[in-house]
């Protein structure tokens, strides 16, 4: 719940961050499944693949890479204030991850669709 | 009963640990009033048995924070006007500590952790020493100095949700104090520090969440002490890794 | 619940896994126009020991650190303490271990 | 009810009361000079460091560790600005104490105090002071000073009863020493009675019964009210010092009566009456720049002839001064003023006198013992180190001075003590009973007593006194103290109830407000804080006196005893011979 003490930027960048995390390692599982059938079953793998062709998987994917990316410069920005001499900036690097993210995502969308 | 605009609709929490819930009450609404004069008011005027805790009345002593509107702040230097939303205000006890009565917390836990993180000086000299000749400008010294302002308030305590999800957590306001003590050139307790906050409950569990700074009445940034922290017992880590 | 070894052990796979990851969106931005087929990827990966390594050193560390960053999270919201946590951290690790490990060999197997 | 035989009983060997600068550093002291073993406790009404007037300092601390200052300078400084009446034996270990207590709070306790650029301790004068003296950190020197003495004290095996209220001094049987301490446990409202060889009280005085007030709202004037009932001498009571310069924002709000800092005034900040002129000439050649007693009148009496702000006080104008510069140098005032809505920087701010420091108290030697086997009383509580007047700087020096050597000569003479003494019970019976008194009377409004007394005394025993007027206000006080013994307190749930602790402070404070109106009226002079309208002059310093209240049979006699020059005689100084007047360059 988004209660009144927390409606701040860095807190907001915290939960997308954990969110984030969360989301990619629920996937993470499905995805090394998918890739093993590689050697079980290629022709599933494949059936898999083209599923993707899809919209609506698009749009998904488009989701992940952008969660995926968030996550990245997130980190980054985290490992970055902990350890690198101390920023004023946090608020604007916080965003600058997102718009990156939103960036990297949106071309991988652009080229896939 | 519908608050007109010469008063105030305050929701005051009741209760003690056991439970509680929000009670109701009509408050004159004067100018240049404090919510810690609201809660007066009520004790004195409606009801006598609220109960609360000031002392300072002029943000020194820390002991007054309440969470308002569900904000934790200073309360005796909290202007209602600043707050108050359709004549109304809701005061509730400090977020992540024990409630003792009504407004009024326990703020034992917070003391003990500050005390665990190792806040608190480790003496290199004595009363029969000269005092230290300090250049105030160095490094370490702005950066002990950037922290040492804190009133233990426990606003940044309550503000925190690493706080509230983990129990062992240190939280905000010791961790700083723990970055000041490692900061000062006369303390000898500087690798004492590192390991107290090494710990199960030590900076490392700190999300850079940065409640604790957006909320501390005082202007003090806690999470950049944090981040001085775990920058500090990083490099520590290494070099001990690289010794044995 | 997150002290120092742990926290560095989640830092350091993230720094290893910054560059891979970054390395993985951009092959795939490549790699996906005209849409993914199993030959395709296949035909790229078989046999590649960069690819081995890459994947390889890529699922190690994200076993480790999901583990400690889903390990974290069941902590502070479902309050696991203790011994259940403990066990948790490592059966996350160790599924994350086995099923990566399988997917890379897959990919990269001839 | 509670009685003698169903009330909470604990034992401890070194008992402390309050946790200002005077109960932590005796606290930390009585642990370093005790026997090992030895069970200490302090006991405080709020919680620890979090409560009490020291932590509010802002100026800062006077220590003759300042280029070319002197322990005898500031000996000298503290005489004459205590216009003699000062106990002279107290005054020099203040000052000469002072020195090592820095030291101590720097080097083992861990305060850092401002510096130069150089790296050297920073100081600044006061007023009254000739030579620049002042330590400080910042105009928070108090939360510096407590913060790192709450840390030392949380950290050691002290025991601690937070929230437990001190009600009254046990004697023994036959009354020869005091068996200990009689509590209410604040948080479950029980009585709790702890035994202790020795018991250090250092409650802080707190001269809240005025109208206007600074002091934190935990202090009442209990310790010296359990004094008086303990039949134990209190000197110079009628010695409350006004700081000129308290916010005024209105009877609802708390923030009225908190200081506005001296140094406004001394940067230039002017005052301005109701019509906006300034009128501080008009009583003093210095201006706003007088002395704070000085000042204090000049606003007072400009109040008297209703040339008054809004809220019947005066003005504070700093926007001459320009209001960034005035933001930049005053930041936190600023801000402070800005929460309950008033412009420090570019606009008007009201203020008034506002009672700050009591100089009187408890009769003590220079080792803090009392008349009293057992008990100790250290910092605001105790009299005779100030006299008539406390300088801005000596006055958390006191407490931490006196504090320290509390906890060291208790350590020692715990030694000598055979045991824990009984206490006579029918004393504690009747305590316990004073104190439930209000639980079995109607409910009535606490608070509207608390403000007439506050009235009372504001307008009969404040700035300016006369026979007349502190003779009305003995009246009025002791009408009030009847309506409060018939004043009740709902009493269903004791736990932490606020209304029976307000009745019980202005149980206090009426006790002590009568003692004030009649020392005030014991001295026929005009001393520091003390002025009389109908005695104006400051009579012979050489044959200077000072007030003694005593209770004995229900009663308070108020006798004088001449001040002892054992140290210098007024016309002398101890500085040598060619020492310049002052070493602080003209403003
Ligand atoms: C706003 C302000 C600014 C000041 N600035 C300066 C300055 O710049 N320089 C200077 O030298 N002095 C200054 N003073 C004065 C200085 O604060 C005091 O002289 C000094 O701190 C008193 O110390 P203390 O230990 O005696 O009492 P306090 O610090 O007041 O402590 C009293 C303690 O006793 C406790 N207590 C009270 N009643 C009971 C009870 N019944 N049972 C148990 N505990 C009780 C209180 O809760 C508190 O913990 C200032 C005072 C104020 C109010
Ligand atoms: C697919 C790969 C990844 C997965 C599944 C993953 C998963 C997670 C999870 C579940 C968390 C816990 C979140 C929390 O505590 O709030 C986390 C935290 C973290 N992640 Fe990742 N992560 C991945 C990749 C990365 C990368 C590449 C980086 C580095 C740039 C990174 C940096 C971090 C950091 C710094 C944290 C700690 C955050 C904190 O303490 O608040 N992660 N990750
Ligand atoms: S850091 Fe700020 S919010 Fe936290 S305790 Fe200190 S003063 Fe209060
Ligand atoms: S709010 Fe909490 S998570 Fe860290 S940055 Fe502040 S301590
Ligand atoms: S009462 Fe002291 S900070 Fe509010």
């Amino acid at each position: 719940m988004i209660r009144p003490h927390r409606t701040h930027t860095l807190w907001f960048a915290y939960i997308l961050h954990r969110l984030s995390g969360l989301s990619l390692a629920l996937f993470l599982p499905a995805h090394f499944y998918i890739m093993s059938l590689a050697l079980t079953q290629p022709e599933r793998l494949d059936g898999f693949l083209k599923w993707t062709d899809l919209m609506i998987v698009k749009v998904a994917e488009y989701g992940l890479v952008f969660l995926l990316a968030v996550h990245i410069f997130g980190g980054l920005r985290l490992m970055a204030l902990e350890w690198l001499p101390w920023s004023n900036g946090q608020k604007t690097l916080a965003a600058a991850a997102v718009g990156g993210a939103f960036l990297i995502s949106t071309m991988f969308f652009m080229r896939a669709i | 009963m519908k608050a007109t605009p010469d008063t105030l609709t305050v929701s005051v929490w009741r209760g003690a640990e056991s439970g509680g819930s929000f009670e109701s009450f009509e408050v004159p609404n004067f100018e240049s009033q404090t919510i810690l004069d609201i809660v007066a008011w009520i004790q004195q005027n409606s009801d006598p048995t609220l109960t609360y805790r000031y002392a300072c009345r002029v943000g020194m002593c820390g002991s007054c924070a309440m969470m308002v509107n569900g904000v934790p702040r200073w309360t005796c230097r909290t202007h209602v006007q600043k707050v108050v939303q359709d004549n109304r205000v809701e005061i509730a006890p400090l977020r992540n500590l024990p409630v003792i009565k009504d407004l009024a917390t326990d703020m034992d836990p917070f003391f003990d952790k500050w005390i665990a993180a190792e806040g608190l000086h480790h003496p290199t000299k004595s009363r029969h020493d000269p005092i230290e000749q300090i250049n105030p400008e160095s490094a370490a010294r702005v950066e002990a100095a950037s922290g040492i302002e804190c009133i233990n308030c426990s606003v940044c305590y309550a503000a925190c949700d690493t706080v509230a999800n983990n129990p062992d957590y240190l939280g905000p306001a010791a961790l700083q104090r723990a970055w000041t003590v490692y900061n000062d050139s006369k303390d000898a307790g500087r690798q004492q520090v590192l390991d107290a906050v090494s710990g199960v409950g030590g900076c490392h569990n700190c999300h850079s969440q940065g409640s604790c700074a957006v909320h501390c009445p005082n202007d003090l940034n806690p999470m950049k002490a944090i981040a001085g922290l775990k920058r500090a017992t990083a490099t520590s880590f290494f070099r001990k890794g690289s010794r044995t | 619940m997150m002290d120092i070894r742990l926290y560095m052990l989640q830092r350091i796979s993230a720094l290893i896994m910054a560059p891979l990851t970054l390395g993985h969106i951009a092959v795939m931005i490549y790699a996906i126009q005209g849409g993914l087929s199993a030959d395709e990827i296949l035909g790229r990966t078989q046999g590649s020991v960069f690819w081995f390594l890459f994947y390889g050193s890529f699922v190690a560390a994200v076993s480790i650190h999901a583990a400690i960053g889903l390990r974290v999270i069941v902590s502070e919201w479902l309050g696991l303490r203790g011994m259940v946590l403990t066990v948790f951290g490592w059966a996350v690790f160790l599924v994350l271990l086995a099923m990566g490990a399988q997917a890379v060999l897959a990919v990269t197997q001839t | 009810m509670a009685s003698t035989s169903n009330i909470d009983r604990h034992d401890t060997d070194i008992l402390i009361l309050g946790t200002g600068g005077a109960g932590m550093f005796a606290a930390l002291h009585a642990q370093q000079t005790a026997p090992a073993g030895t069970k200490i406790t302090i006991a405080v009404k709020g919680l620890i460091g979090k409560c009490g007037c020291t932590r509010m300092v802002q100026g800062g601390y006077n220590v003759a560790l300042g280029t070319g200052d002197t322990v005898e300078r500031h000996f000298m400084d503290t005489i004459i600005g205590g216009k003699w009446l000062p106990d002279q034996d107290m005054a020099w270990k203040l000052c000469e104490q002072a020195v090592v207590r820095v030291r101590e709070l720097e080097n083992e306790i861990g305060c850092f105090f401002d510096r130069n650029t150089d790296g050297t301790l920073h100081h600044k004068a006061f007023a009254g002071q000739t030579a620049d003296r002042t330590v400080h950190k910042g105009d928070l020197t108090g939360i510096e000073i407590i913060n790192r003495l709450m840390e030392q004290v949380l950290s050691r095996p002290v025991e601690k009863l937070q929230e437990h209220r001190a009600i009254g001094l046990i004697p023994t049987r036959d009354g020869s020493a005091l068996a200990g301490v009689l509590f209410i446990d604040m948080r479950t409202g029980r009585f709790r009675f702890v035994r202790a060889k020795t018991v250090m009280m250092g409650t802080g005085g707190g001269p809240t019964m005025y109208k206007y007030h600074t002091p934190s709202g935990d202090k009442t004037m209990d310790g010296l009210a359990m004094a008086l009932r303990a039949g134990l001498p209190l000197r110079d009571m009628e010695m409350v010092q006004f700081h000129p310069t308290g916010l005024l924002a209105g009877d609802h709000t708390k923030m009225t009566g908190t200081v506005l800092e001296e140094g406004l005034r001394g940067a230039g900040g002017q005052l301005l009456n109701g019509a906006e002129n300034r009128f501080m000439f008009d009583y003093d050649p210095r201006g706003e720049r007088a002395t704070r007693d000085v000042v204090s009148r000049g606003i007072y009496a400009e109040m008297r002839k209703n040339n008054t702000s809004k809220n019947g006080g005066v003005f504070i104008s700093m926007a001459h001064l320009g209001p960034d510069n005035v933001r930049a140098k005053f930041s936190g005032m600023v801000k402070r003023c800005a929460d309950s809505g008033f412009d420090l920087a570019g606009g008007l701010v009201e203020v008034v006198p506002t009672a700050h420091y009591f100089m009187g108290g408890v009769v003590v030697d220079p080792d803090t013992r009392t008349a009293m086997e057992g008990l100790y009383v250290a910092g605001e509580d105790a009299g005779g180190a100030h006299g008539s007047n406390r300088l801005g700087g000596n006055g958390v020096a006191n407490s931490t001075v006196y504090g320290g050597v509390a906890g060291d000569v208790m350590g020692m003479d715990i030694r000598k003590m055979a045991g824990l003494r009984d206490p006579d019970e029918t004393v504690l019976d009747a305590e316990i009973a004073r104190a439930q008194r209000p639980l079995s009377l109607k409910p009535g409004n606490v608070q509207a007593l608390r403000h007439a007394l506050q009235e009372a005394m504001w307008e009969d025993v404040g700035v300016l006194r006369t026979e007349v007027g502190m003779l009305r206000g003995i009246d009025r006080v002791e009408s009030i103290k009847a309506e409060l013994l018939q004043t009740g307190v709902a009493g269903d749930n004791l736990a932490f109830n606020l209304t029976w602790h307000d009745w019980l402070n202005m149980a206090s404070l009426v006790d002590v407000s009568e003692v004030i109106a009649q020392a005030g009226i014991a001295r026929e002079n005009s001393r520091g804080a003390h002025y009389r309208e109908d005695f104006p002059d400051s009579g012979s310093m050489e044959s200077s006196y000072f007030t003694l209240a005593q209770m004995s049979g229900g009663e308070v006699q108020v006798t004088r005893a001449p001040v002892k020059f054992t140290i210098v005689r007024p016309g002398e100084t101890v500085l040598p011979a060619g020492e310049p007047e002052t070493l602080v360059e003209a403003v």
